[in-house]
């Protein structure tokens, strides 16, 4: 484990490679974990020397990281937050030892922008809201209301909380548009399996699900199935993340819409570090590239889907 | 006396558990300046009437007054506080405690709210001067034997100024000496107008130092009476409720003659036997039928010897062998396979399992030396707890009791069920009379009789001399974790030659076999 | 109404009961919330309906409370348990989903051999730190607990294995006799232990070990062999409980599955009535306690508690849970209405109990 | 032989009390730890990472030292980490309500106790297992963060940003935080409320033998609650520090802390049935887990779920030494 020791302490002068200290929140879940792949991938071919840390979900771990990593001083300095606030204290420990810092996948709310140089990655309102807009085309024409149940990401997450108001705001131009019930299902499959499986029984009429991740939905799925009803034509379900089991259902038919939130920010990131590095002005937000799925759209693109 | 108020009166009090009566319409009056002696056979409600005095237990029914005036303690705090000091049943002090914190905890000299450890500590060690205690006050207590914990209990009782003392059986296992010294602190806390409530099983105590007793049976009240208006032959009729020959059979009781089984291999083989800081390396054999008793003073080590041939504790030296040939015992699991069964003085810490029943408790080392595989039926269960609940008249009579609802009396005798009824070659009796009343203990005395005339080798720990004199072949005398002599108990042998044999120290040439 | 009272005594002492009237309560309650939260109807050939989803679902935590009861019983606790789940699915996944035949129920053996295999090295692994090198139990799980959400994600490379077996799938979704598969392999999980435990003087051990540690030591008993055992029994529990984690969804999610699992099993033993401290335990308690915890679970669903307000909730019902089931709590309660006589008359008393 | 060699046998107790044996091997193994980090690393020696590891676990420190007494009367507190969430919830959700600093304070040190005083209530008069009462004070508080606000609230107040961002240190630009002089502060006096005060040394009567402490008299209810209320003021103190370090109120901040505290106070050599342990173990214990999490970081070659099974290993080493040199003292 203690291998390769002492390549990070003197890196900045002389050494022309760059060190960058990443602060990843866990590895929670399948997307997380194509994250990470991506970033150390993209490293690996930049050659760009990665610190890794895995925060196992807790702020306290990475602000931990990001002192240790400044201890270590590390050229550049990126992590995805696992909350947006508490960043403040540390991020100026950051700044006063002149290292520059990168968010990746969800942004801070500081009031202090010169705290961190650049955000990239997903607007988890976006998400929402191309899942909301996307109901919301598809119901126009429906006669009476339209009952939706919704699966929520952990509570208290950011994800969770952004695709929820996103998903609100856009359905509420359609007063037909109802949420019924929503309630927790931690992003996993026995999670959204165990909540669908009331929610089918609590209500005798669904017609759309709204999950915020392709796990719930895919737990959903076999609740759905096991109910009696087909999923897909039944229930229309709308999911966010794109991973490939998600595709894949979408592909067969049992998905009708996921609005894709891609973990594929590796090469973007290396870029970017590199930059900092170099002193180069970079915009103060970008977003991945991100689009959404339809059923056919996902029929074209699953052979290509590397995570 | 007789004149002044009672300091404390109990009326008509009852208790009553689930399942048991355990006081029923109890009076007990207790005066200053006196030494009341509270007799009664085991579970007779001694301990109960002490706990509901001290608010342990609420009552059902009754009135205490303390002073004249009506009071009802929420525990012992209170009572503590209102001038009742106790020592109950079964040494209740902390273990992982020091000695010292043992003495003084709940009234720490103190210092602007800081605990004066130095200054505790002193007193500590004057106090327990007082009692012929010289102890590592620092030391945790759990480090001493049962009987310096019982010392330490009663140390820390003393202290206190209080108008009532409470003492539950504070003698069980102590020797005469420490007995001649508690006597003595408690004549002289009497002449000081302090009323103190006695228990004990032992009839000479209490016509040592008693003034008045009070007898319970059964959870009533037989009666209150005056020590030199009550011989002693009337109170055992009163506390077992029939006339009994106990006590005259007993000092009928004849000297046992030797064991003649020079010539053969004995059953027990210890051999240099030792433990660094417990006992030192000792050589000691026991032939089959034969009773060994080990006399001694308090701390000098029995307990260890016992625990060194039961292999509780790892020898560091010698060895023991059952029946000369076998692998030497390392732990208790070899010494009950070859047939050794070893009755702790520490019945609490080492004895029961409080939350199982009688029945399980009795059972314990027979279900362990069979294994977990093979139960032992139910139906020889039930016969094996019956025929010993009656031959060691256990009461409450009911084996699915939870055990810790017993008095300790009937503890004890629990647990030498569990020993018994796995038919060991060699038992090993720590203590086995301790806290067990008259009739009871004449009875385990009698089996002890039986059991090695039927062949049974017997380890015969007591702190009661007489009855080690009166049981066994031989007397092993232990002084200073050391075993310093082996007398046979002939006709020459008395408890004066005993006493002068661990006062002085026997030279070793004197040591038979 | 104290005839009632007396008449009821033999019921309201059994220890199960008040366990048992928490669960009807809460059922009782739903099925005021929602009348139809007690229907069942057979769709399929086999039985559905809420009540079917319960026992359903309460068979992992079933499976994992019953080697828990044992564990606590011995005064020990295993905090491992919900990694366990997560290896043990995630190894039997693994194998399967490399099968060239996911529907082979030859291979779906080996992989339920090779998950339980390796629960067995990991329940020796943590009775061995705790019974033979002497470790604190919770200290000594804790190092499985955390390391072995690590290993779970080795296995599983930190993705989510999907696989499409039928008989794999059958352990947690499968029917027999119209009843949930998953639920009759915990009832016969919890006979065989019962039995396990009952008819052999394991039982009697355990609570003695956990009882009197050293009074079991002089009484002969081999408490280490014991505690070892109970790890390992607790360990194999987790694994089963795991299969059925995962094939309940037929994936297996190395960080997600059993996560808090072993806490859920700890209230679940401890509400039937076993002590942490060790000593007695009650496995019918246990199932009891694993079923409330699911229904409650349920609830907070099936009534659509906000997951905001969910938590809340949660705690008010197992502080009600606990009170109901205080002997203490009822003791005082009595007194207060005065049923019993408390010390406060004792006059009065005296009279009716002429000597 | 055997007489002299037992003459000595008095004092055969060896000069080290025993009773401090496992608190200085798990001292001396946390020196190997560091020497280790110190070898492998080089920023490691870098007096900057001690400091870290305080600044870091302050607020754990904080709230392991109220865990010590609860453990050292045998029971346990499973509430600590929500409530150490929902003191800061509390705290931030006030600050940006407008009120004062001062009463924010106040109130958000008022919840902590009360909730561990209402448990420790319902813990010795109504005899339930700690452990479940703890639990549902778990799930309230929890309950509680995500009632208050079901995302994280920012700190902007004056006082709390300053306090989050005052630096004490020497010129060569070393330093802590103010939360590391209250941990110090808060340890020192428990220590001496342990090991100087009645009621301290209560804590561990009632740890050793409850039964026995009610029939010495000592005030065992009392001792009870007031461990449970300690607790919570140790929480909520850990919370008030937690908002220092993140100058936010997060729901789900805390997750799984109490773990993590149990685990320091019992590798810190605190007998989870109570009745022996020091708060200086504890001390030792938070260091060890923290020392841990920064090698890891500092090799940063991990990824996530060798990072887990490699904390793992090393607290499995850890213990086992510790355990190991404990029974060659015996
Ligand atoms: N906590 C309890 N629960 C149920 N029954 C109890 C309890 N304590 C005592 N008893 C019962 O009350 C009766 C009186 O017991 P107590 O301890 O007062 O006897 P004792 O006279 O002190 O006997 P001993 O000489 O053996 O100490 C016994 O039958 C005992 O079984
Ligand atoms: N006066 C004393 N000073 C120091 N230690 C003592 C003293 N008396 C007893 N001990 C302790 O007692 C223990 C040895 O006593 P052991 O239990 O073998 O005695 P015993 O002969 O069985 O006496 P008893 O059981 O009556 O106390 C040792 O552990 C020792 O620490
Ligand atoms: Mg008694
Ligand atoms: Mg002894």
């Amino acid at each position: 484990a203690c291998g390769n020791s002492d390549t990070g302490g003197d890196s900045g002068d002389g050494n022309d490679k760059i060190v960058l200290g990443f602060s990843q929140v866990g590895a929670e879940s399948g997307w997380r974990t194509a994250n990470t792949t991506s970033i150390k991938e993209a490293a690996a071919e930049a050659g760009i020397e990665l610190k890794f840390d895995d925060a196992q979900q807790k702020q306290e771990n990475q602000i931990k990281a990001i002192r240790n990593f400044i201890q270590q001083k590390v050229d550049v300095i990126a992590f995805s937050p696992v909350v947006e606030s508490g960043w403040d204290t540390v991020l100026k420990e950051a700044k006063d030892a002149k290292i520059p810092v990168i968010l990746t996948d969800r942004a801070v709310d500081s009031a202090d922008k010169s705290l961190y140089k650049t955000f990239l990655g997903s607007d988890f309102v976006k998400e929402g809201r191309l899942a909301g807009e996307w109901l919301v085309e598809q119901k126009k024409a429906a006669p009476g209301p339209v009952n939706i149940v919704e699966l929520q990401g952990t509570t208290g997450s950011a994800p969770a909380n952004d695709r929820k108001k996103g998903f609100a705001e856009a359905i509420a131009t359609n007063p037909n548009l109802k949420i019924v019930a929503s309630q927790s299902g931690d992003f996993t499959r026995a999670g959204g399996k165990q909540v669908m499986e009331q929610f089918l029984k609590a209500n005798p009429k669904i017609d759309v699900l709204f999950a915020h991740n392709d796990d719930m939905g895919l737990g959903a799925l076999e609740a759905i199935s096991a109910a009696g009803k087909t999923p897909g034509k039944d229930i229309t379900i709308i999911t966010v993340d794109a991973v490939k089991d998600g595709m894949q259902a979408l592909a067969d038919g049992k998905f009708n819409f996921i609005a894709e939130c891609s973990p594929l920010l590796g090469p973007q990131l290396m870029e970017l570090a590199k930059k900092v590095k170099a002193g180069e002005e970079v915009p103060a937000r970008i977003e991945t590239e991100e689009t959404t799925f339809t059923q056919e759209q996902a029929k074209e693109a699953l052979p290509n889907r590397k995570y | 006396m007789t004149g002044n108020r009672p300091v404390l009166t109990m009326t008509g009090i009852s208790k009553t558990f689930p399942g048991v009566r355990a006081l029923h319409d109890v009076d007990f009056r207790l005066f200053p300046g006196e030494v009341h002696a509270l007799m009664g056979e085991n579970g007779a409600g001694k301990s109960t009437l002490i706990k509901v005095l001290t608010g342990v237990y609420g009552t059902d029914a009754g009135v205490i007054t303390l002073d004249g005036e009506q009071v009802s303690f929420s525990g012992p705090m209170q009572a503590a506080a209102a001038g009742v000091s106790t020592v109950y049943q079964e040494v209740n002090l902390c273990t992982n405690l020091s000695v010292a914190e043992n003495v003084f905890i709940g009234r720490e000299p103190r210092r602007l709210g800081a605990v004066r450890w130095g200054e505790m500590r002193r007193r500590a060690r004057d106090l327990l001067a007082r009692l012929d205690l010289d102890l590592d006050v620092t030391a945790p207590l759990g480090t001493y034997s049962l009987a310096v914990q019982q010392m330490v209990a009663i140390a820390r009782a003393i202290d206190v100024q209080a108008r009532v003392l409470i003492l539950d059986e504070p003698t069980s296992s102590l020797d005469a000496g420490e007995v001649a010294q508690l006597f003595r602190i408690m004549r002289q806390l009497r002449d000081e107008g302090i009323a103190i409530l006695f228990v004990t099983h032992f009839l000479d105590q209490v016509y040592g130092i008693a003034d008045r007793i009070t007898v319970l049976r059964n959870g009533t009240l037989v009666g209150e009476y005056r020590t030199e208006e009550l011989p002693q032959f009337s109170l055992v009729e009163k506390m077992i409720g029939q006339e009994l020959d106990v006590l005259e059979r007993l000092d009928e009781q004849q000297k046992r003659a030797t064991v003649d089984a020079d010539d053969e291999a004995p059953l027990v083989d210890a051999a240099e036997l030792g433990r660094r800081g417990a006992v030192a390396p000792f050589s000691l054999r026991i032939h089959a039928g034969e009773v060994v008793g080990l006399a001694g003073l308090l701390g000098s080590g029995r307990t260890e010897v016992a625990r060194l041939i039961f292999g509780a504790d790892r020898a560091d030296h010698g060895q023991v062998r059952l029946d000369g040939g076998r692998a030497p015992v390392r732990n208790p699991i070899q010494a009950i396979g070859q047939g050794v069964g070893f009755c702790s003085e520490n019945r609490r810490a080492e004895g029961i399992v409080p939350e199982l029943t009688v029945r399980e408790n009795m059972m314990l080392a027979l279900q362990a030396a069979r294994g977990w595989l093979r139960p032992i039926p139910r139906r020889r269960q039930d016969e094996l707890v019956r025929r010993y609940v009656e031959a060691l008249s256990i009461r409450p009579a009911n084996p699915e009791l939870p055990v810790r609802n017993l008095s300790g009396g009937n503890q004890q005798k629990v647990l030498l069920a569990r020993w018994l009824i796995t038919e060991p070659r060699l038992l090993i009796l720590d203590e086995p009379t301790r806290g067990i009343d008259v009739g009871a203990k004449a009875e385990i005395q009698k089996l002890v009789v039986q059991l090695s005339d039927g062949g049974m080798a017997v380890l015969f720990i007591s702190a009661e001399l007489e009855e080690v004199l009166r049981l066994s072949h031989r007397v092993a005398v232990m002084r200073d974790r050391e075993m310093v002599a082996q007398l046979d108990n002939d006709d020459t042998l008395d408890a004066d030659r005993v006493m002068r044999t661990i006062a002085s120290g026997t030279p070793r040439e004197e040591v038979t076999r | 109404m104290t005839a009632v009272a007396d008449r009821l005594r033999p019921l309201t002492g059994h220890r199960l009961f008040w366990p048992a009237l928490v669960l009807v309560v809460m059922l009782a309650a739903n099925t005021v919330y929602r009348p139809g939260f007690l229907a069942v109807e057979v769709k399929n050939g086999h039985l559905y309906g809420t009540p079917i989803d319960i026992l359903r679902l309460s068979a992992p935590l079933i499976l994992v409370a019953l080697g828990m009861t044992l564990v606590i019983a011995t005064g020990g606790i295993d905090l491992s348990v919900g990694s366990l789940c997560a290896i043990s699915g995630a190894i039997a996944c693994l194998h399967i989903s490399g099968a060239a035949d996911q529907n082979s129920p030859a291979t779906v053996a080996t992989a339920l051999a090779l998950a339980f295999g390796a629960a067995l090295v990991l329940g020796a692994w943590n009775g061995i730190l705790v019974a033979v090198i002497g470790i604190q139990p919770i200290i000594a799980t804790l190092i499985l607990m955390v390391a072995g959400r690590g290993i779970a994600q080795l296995v599983t490379e930190g993705q989510i294995i999907t696989i499409n077996s039928g008989p794999y799938r059958a352990i947690g979704l499968g029917h027999f006799l119209t009843l949930p598969l998953a639920i009759l392999i915990a009832l016969a999980a919890a006979l065989l232990v019962a039995a396990f435990t009952r008819r052999t003087a394991l039982g009697l051990i355990v609570e003695s070990v956990g009882g009197n540690a050293e009074a079991s030591r002089l009484a002969g008993i081999r408490s280490r062999r014991i505690v070892f055992l109970v790890y390992v029994i607790s360990a194999v529990c987790a694994a089963l409980a795991g299969f059925m984690v995962t094939a309940n969804v037929s994936s297996a999610d190395g960080n997600a599955a059993g996560l808090w699992i072993e806490l859920d099993a700890i209230l679940a033993v401890v509400i039937g009535g076993t002590s942490l401290a060790g000593g007695r335990f009650s496995l019918g308690g246990t199932v009891l306690g694993a079923l409330i915890i699911q229904t409650l679970t349920t609830t907070v669903y099936a009534m659509n508690i906000s997951p905001q307000t969910s938590l809340l909730f949660k705690a008010v019902v197992v502080i009600a849970v606990c009170l109901v089931q205080a002997p203490a709590f009822r003791a005082r309660l009595r007194r207060r209405r005065g049923t019993e006589p408390g010390p406060a008359a004792p006059q009065r008393e005296k009279e009716q109990v002429p000597a | 032989m055997s007489s002299t060699s037992l003459s000595t046998g008095r004092s055969w107790r060896p000069s080290l009390p025993r009773r401090h044996v496992p608190v200085l091997a798990t001292l001396a193994l946390l020196l190997v730890m560091y020497g280790i980090g110190v070898s492998q690393y080089r920023a490691f020696s870098n007096i900057q990472v001690v400091f870290n590891v305080f600044i870091d676990n302050g607020f754990v420190l904080v709230v392991a030292v109220g865990m010590t007494f609860v453990i050292l009367t045998g029971g346990i507190d499973l509430s600590v980490g929500s409530v150490v969430a929902m003191t800061a919830m509390v705290s931030a959700s006030l600050l940006r309500d407008g009120l004062p600093a001062a009463l924010v304070l106040v109130i958000a040190l008022l919840i902590g106790p009360t909730l561990g005083f209402l448990m420790g209530c319902a813990i010795h008069f109504f005899e339930i297992q700690p452990f479940i009462v703890t639990l549902a004070g778990m799930f309230f508080a929890r309950g509680m963060c995500t009632f208050i606000s079901d995302s994280s609230i920012s700190i902007t107040d004056g006082f709390w940003t300053s306090m989050s961002q005052q630096r004490i240190g020497d010129p060569a630009g070393n330093f802590v935080s103010i939360s590391v002089l209250i941990a110090f502060a808060v340890v020192l006096i428990a220590a001496y409320v342990l090991a100087y005060t009645r009621f301290g040394r209560n804590v561990y009567a009632v740890g050793g033998n409850a039964q026995s402490a009610l029939l010495m008299g000592l005030p065992v209810a009392r001792t009870r609650i007031a461990v449970y209320t300690i607790s919570g003021l140790c929480s909520a103190i850990g919370g008030i520090l937690l908002s220092f370090y993140t100058l936010s109120g997060a729901p789900l901040i805390a997750v799984g802390m109490e773990l993590d505290v149990i685990a320091a106070v019992v590798i810190g050599g605190t007998v989870l049935t109570g009745g022996s342990g020091y708060v200086f173990g504890t001390v030792l214990g938070v260091l060890v887990l923290g020392v841990i999490q920064t090698l890891i970081t500092f090799d940063g070659s991990l990824n996530s779920w060798w990072t887990k099974i490699v904390i793992g290993g090393l607290l499995f080493a850890f213990i086992l030494l510790q355990r190991l040199i404990g029974i060659r003292f015996k």
